[in-house]
């Protein structure tokens, strides 16, 4: 079994309302240090050994479905994990 | 009897509130802007639904720290009647006034349809005007409803009659025990996710909403009776 | 990017490298002659946004000049914002339809959304609080999971879009059909309420008047997107991807809310939506129609990103921006407005009366040009047309009779099929009922909203069927305005104007130009005997994939006056034993 | 200037919806070998050097707005980032 981590951000010139938003509260907290935030996604997948390649597989997935590939960016990290 | 309708940024059912107060209600009633920190003028508070901040993060996250929820807070201590609705309850619930979380529909799309509820107690300030177990027909229109608390707290609501309304029928959200609204345990505030701001006016399909705000009032009525 | 990386003057002229930005050599030379140079970069871009079909309606302006734009009723017909007509009682509505079908099919969720966006912002521009939003919908046949995921996302978008700013979406329609299999069309309309005094239009007058940015910073987002909607999707398309914006309704919420307290203000002058090429059509638009130039330092304008450019600024199409003009020593209050809603309104220029647009970037002046040359009188073209081969062949066609054997299973066949069957998964997701005046929701045959106040309703439809247009433009297109008639009047409403959203495939043939002309001259003719007036619209040419047309398209969208709230009707059977009847033919 | 990655994540008694239709699509995908999917967030933020505890002043910030304890994890990692 392995644990794949994926990061799915939103690419670097495109808006990010969220971040936006989430900046404008944390400094209303009075966290003004904040200079910018950007907020994407983190994904957990279990995935069982097999014939494929898992590293290209995780690729495909990534592109075809995790991640929109005309606005966001991705990177994945694989574990090997002990099945629980 | 006097109602406050809080705006906050990227509030959208204020109006709706705001007229079913006045309109149909015929109570009085004033927006209150977001930054305001008194509402020692008003006898009750409703936070409308709508998209507080876009309800960017989570929704109701940002809108918690708005200055007027302090004020809110001591009005709920107060033991004024406060009720949060869609937006409003995931506000209550993210400002710890109400015991639980939101996540997204279980099918993960937003859904808008009149949907029915079981008045499950209606011993409350809100309810009274209901009987109990009655079915009424109160329109839905979210995308994050689906109510989550854990065993404990689960419990706490079932023993304590804090679960106000459930869906009758099919649970359009997947929230935890068919959950459509709950109290606090002193039973004065009160979130739900259906709409009875929407429910005030046959024209539009359903006035069952109207007894939940009579309820507010007849409440005030019998508590204020003697200073009246 | 840095200045020093942009193309000289020369080398645009040498290379041909206008050509990239769709300028044609002939266009090119015109340009040269407006300007009595050679036009640098920033130049450049500039006029081939503003040249472009989708700015400049350069090919369909002939066309588009048959349609009834008049009637007693219209206080505003095309060329603003949104056309406006009379109701009654000092109100009036206000309500316009736009495409944005190219973007939707890179990015169907921010597409589709940043289209509602829009044309939420033609609307509230005109001094209009929106009411309701309606849409119009084609995509290729169900099957295909790419399709599967353009309908599900563009659905989702709208929702997301016109959910989170509170506007209802109360109406609309899908079609499947395998024409539009690589190009979906995605309308939407909006329609708003007004008061006849509040009525504001994007004009800049008044040397020395203020020029006012408000909204959202400019980021590089959806550069070039008005020349990239006037040419057909190819696979080069995913190339142009810098083209998608994304959306944020709860700016344009906030925007939404101080823009309508401004207008209330007598020290505004003129306001216009940033749509497509942003700040170059609001700038040059807004002058044009003032009859006075404008001077804006783009040192000042508010910036989501580090090092843009001049063309970069100019040719953004960052969403939820407005361009106002506010009269001179007034800026504080109407600053103070926008300050309510945690927007800051920038001074960033100024009216002029030379006429010209003049862009300052670090000290210099970076764009010099004639405002009327980009707006008023940017090229027009007459293209030929020729009746296509296909039309013949189907007039010379005996009448299809259908042979039935079995009329359940054809009952039920019909039922079954998509574009016939009950659209509830997708109005379900629309929050059609916020604002609490839809009192017939989607579901029936035109929406019917209450204007508030009054004893009075809309009764609002979009409809187009593409199949009749595509074998008889001229009788589809009476069909489509005969249509939305249909389901306005069936709601209890007399029909007051139209506005509509012209998708065809490329206008370079004359065939497909063809079906552009006779598809208008029917619906021109259907709105006259309707008395159905075309308050304003939009063109969507170059729908093609590979070469192949989408079927001519028309959407019309129709709004209708209901005089009093008991005329209301809607669909449903009422009772067992009511008696059914059937008029017409 | 620091850059700091939150990553926030439903607790696992929770149900994650979003999860579980991943999973569904990554199936029908065929990429059945995937047991498991979560979904979480990923920020970044971009935080000033300042007097304050840069430590505790994430963790207050990950407490109070970036993540519900109702529902939610959080973790982050600090790393030095050169100013652009
Ligand atoms: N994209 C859409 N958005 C909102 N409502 C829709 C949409 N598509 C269809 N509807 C609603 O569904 C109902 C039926 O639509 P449709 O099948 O197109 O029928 P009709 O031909 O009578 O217009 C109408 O009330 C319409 O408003």
């Amino acid at each position: 079994m392995y644990k794949v981590k994926v990061y799915v951000t939103l690419r670097e010139s495109v808006l990010d309302p969220q971040g936006t938003a989430v900046k404008g509260a944390l400094h209303s907290l009075s966290y003004t240090e904040v200079k910018d935030v950007r907020i994407g996604k983190f994904m957990e997948l279990m995935i069982e050994k097999s014939d494929r390649d898992l590293d290209e597989m995780v690729r495909e997935m990534c592109e075809k479905l995790l991640s929109n590939p005309v606005i966001e960016d991705y990177r994945y990290e694989i574990e090997e994990a002990v099945a629980r | 009897m006097k109602f406050a309708v809080i705006v906050f940024p990227g509030s959208n059912c204020d109006v709706d509130m705001y007229h079913a107060i006045a309109d149909e209600l015929g109570e009085e009633v004033e927006y209150v802007w977001h930054d305001e920190d008194n509402l020692d003028r008003f006898d009750a508070i409703l936070l409308p639904g709508g998209f507080s901040y876009g309800d960017y993060l989570r929704s109701g996250a940002i809108a918690r720290f708005s200055k007027v929820m302090t004020a809110v807070k001591q009005a709920a201590d107060a033991g004024k009647p406060v009720l949060g609705v869609c937006n409003g309850f995931q506000i209550l619930l993210e400002a710890g006034l109400l015991p639980g979380a939101m996540r997204r529909n279980q099918e993960l799309k937003f859904i808008c349809r009149p949907v029915q509820l079981v008045v499950e107690n209606n011993g409350t300030m809100f309810t009274s005007a209901y009987d109990k177990g009655e079915v009424i027909t109160i329109p839905i229109a979210h995308g994050e409803g689906n109510y989550y608390c854990d065993e404990q707290t689960l419990k706490r609501l079932v023993e304590n009659k804090q679960i106000v309304f459930r869906y009758h029928g099919e649970n359009p959200n997947g929230s935890l025990m068919d959950i459509a609204g709950i109290v606090n345990e002193r039973g004065n505030v009160l979130g739900m996710m259906p709409h009875p701001e929407r429910a005030v006016d046959a024209l539009l399909g359903s006035a069952d909403g109207l007894k939940l705000f009579r309820s507010i009032v007849n409440y005030w009525r019998e508590t204020h009776v003697v200073t009246a | 990017m840095s200045l020093l990386l942009e193309p000289s003057a020369a080398m645009i002229k040498e290379q041909k490298l206008y050509r990239e930005m769709g300028l044609t050599d002939d266009e090119f030379a015109r340009i040269e002659a407006i300007l009595g140079r050679l036009p640098n970069y920033t130049e450049t871009g500039i006029f081939s946004v503003m040249w472009s079909e989708h700015c400049s309606y350069k090919n369909s302006k002939p066309v588009l000049k048959k349609f009834p734009t008049d009637g007693p009723h219209v206080l505003q017909g095309p060329g603003e914002g949104a056309g406006i007509v009379d109701i009654g009682d000092g109100l009036a509505v206000a309500f316009k339809i736009e495409s944005h079908n190219h973007p939707s099919a890179i990015e169907p969720y921010q597409g589709a959304a940043t289209g509602v966006g829009g044309i939420i912002r033609d609307v509230f521009s005109m001094g209009a609080r929106p009411i309701a939003l309606l849409n119009s919908l084609r995509f290729g046949e169900l099957t295909s999971p790419r399709v599967k995921y353009l309908f599900e996302h563009v659905v989702a978008g709208i929702a997301g879009y016109g959910n989170c700013i509170g506007i209802p979406t109360v109406g609309g329609e899908v079609q499947f059909d395998p024409s539009y299999e690589g190009n979906p069309l995605v309308n939407a309309m909006c329609v708003g309420i007004i008061r006849h005094e509040d009525i504001q239009r994007g004009v800049a007058t008044g040397v020395g008047n203020t020029v006012m940015y408000v909204g959202a910073k400019t980021g590089r987002d959806g550069i070039h997107g008005a020349t990239f909607a006037s040419e057909e999707l190819s696979e080069q398309s995913e190339a142009k991807r810098p083209a998608v914006q994304v959306g944020d309704p709860f700016m344009e919420k906030l925007l939404l809310e101080a823009c309508l307290e401004a207008v209330k203000s007598d020290a505004l002058v003129g306001i216009q939506d940033m749509g497509a090429a942003g700040l170059t059509s609001s700038s040059a638009e807004m002058a044009s129609k003032g009859g006075f130039g404008i001077e804006m330092n783009l040192d000042l304008v508010p910036q989501r990103e580090t090092g843009m450019t001049p063309y970069e600024m100019m040719l953004s199409e960052s969403q939820e921006r407005m361009l106002l003009v506010v009269k001179q020593g007034r800026e504080d209050e109407i600053a103070a407005i926008f300050a309510k809603y945690g927007l800051e309104a920038k001074a960033i220029g100024k009216v002029t009366d030379d006429k010209m647009l003049r862009l300052w970037f670090r000290g210099e002046v970076a764009a010099e040009i004639p405002v009327d040359a980009l707006a008023k009188d940017a090229p027009v073209y007459y293209k030929p047309s020729k009746e296509p081969a296909y039309y013949r062949e189907f007039q010379a066609m005996a009448p299809y009779i259908p042979v039935i054997e079995d009329y359940n299973d054809t009952l039920l066949g019909l039922l079954a099929r998509p574009t016939i069957a009950s659209k509830e998964w997708v109005y379900d997701q629309y929050d059609y009922m916020v604002r609490t005046n839809t009192v017939v929701a989607p579901g029936s045959d035109a929406a019917v909203v209450r204007i508030r106040g009054t004893n009075k309703a809309l009764a609002l439809t979009t409809d187009c069927n593409s199949r009749y247009l595509y074998l008889d433009p001229e009788m589809g297109g009476k069909i489509a305005v005969a249509e939305a008639a249909r389901n306005v009047v069936c709601s209890g409403a007399k029909p007051l104007a139209i506005t509509d959203c012209l998708n065809f495939g490329s206008p370079e043939k004359p065939e497909i130009f063809w079906q552009l002309e006779k598809a208008v001259d029917g619906m021109s003719e259907a709105c006259r005997v309707f008395e159905t007036p075309v308050t304003g619209g939009n063109v969507s040419l170059y729908n093609e994939t590979n070469g192949e047309a989408i079927y001519p398209t028309p959407v019309v969208g129709m709004v209708g006056l209901i005089d009093d709230l008991s005329h209301i009707t809607t669909q449903s059977f009422k009772q067992e034993g009511d008696l059914i009847y059937v008029i017409g033919e």
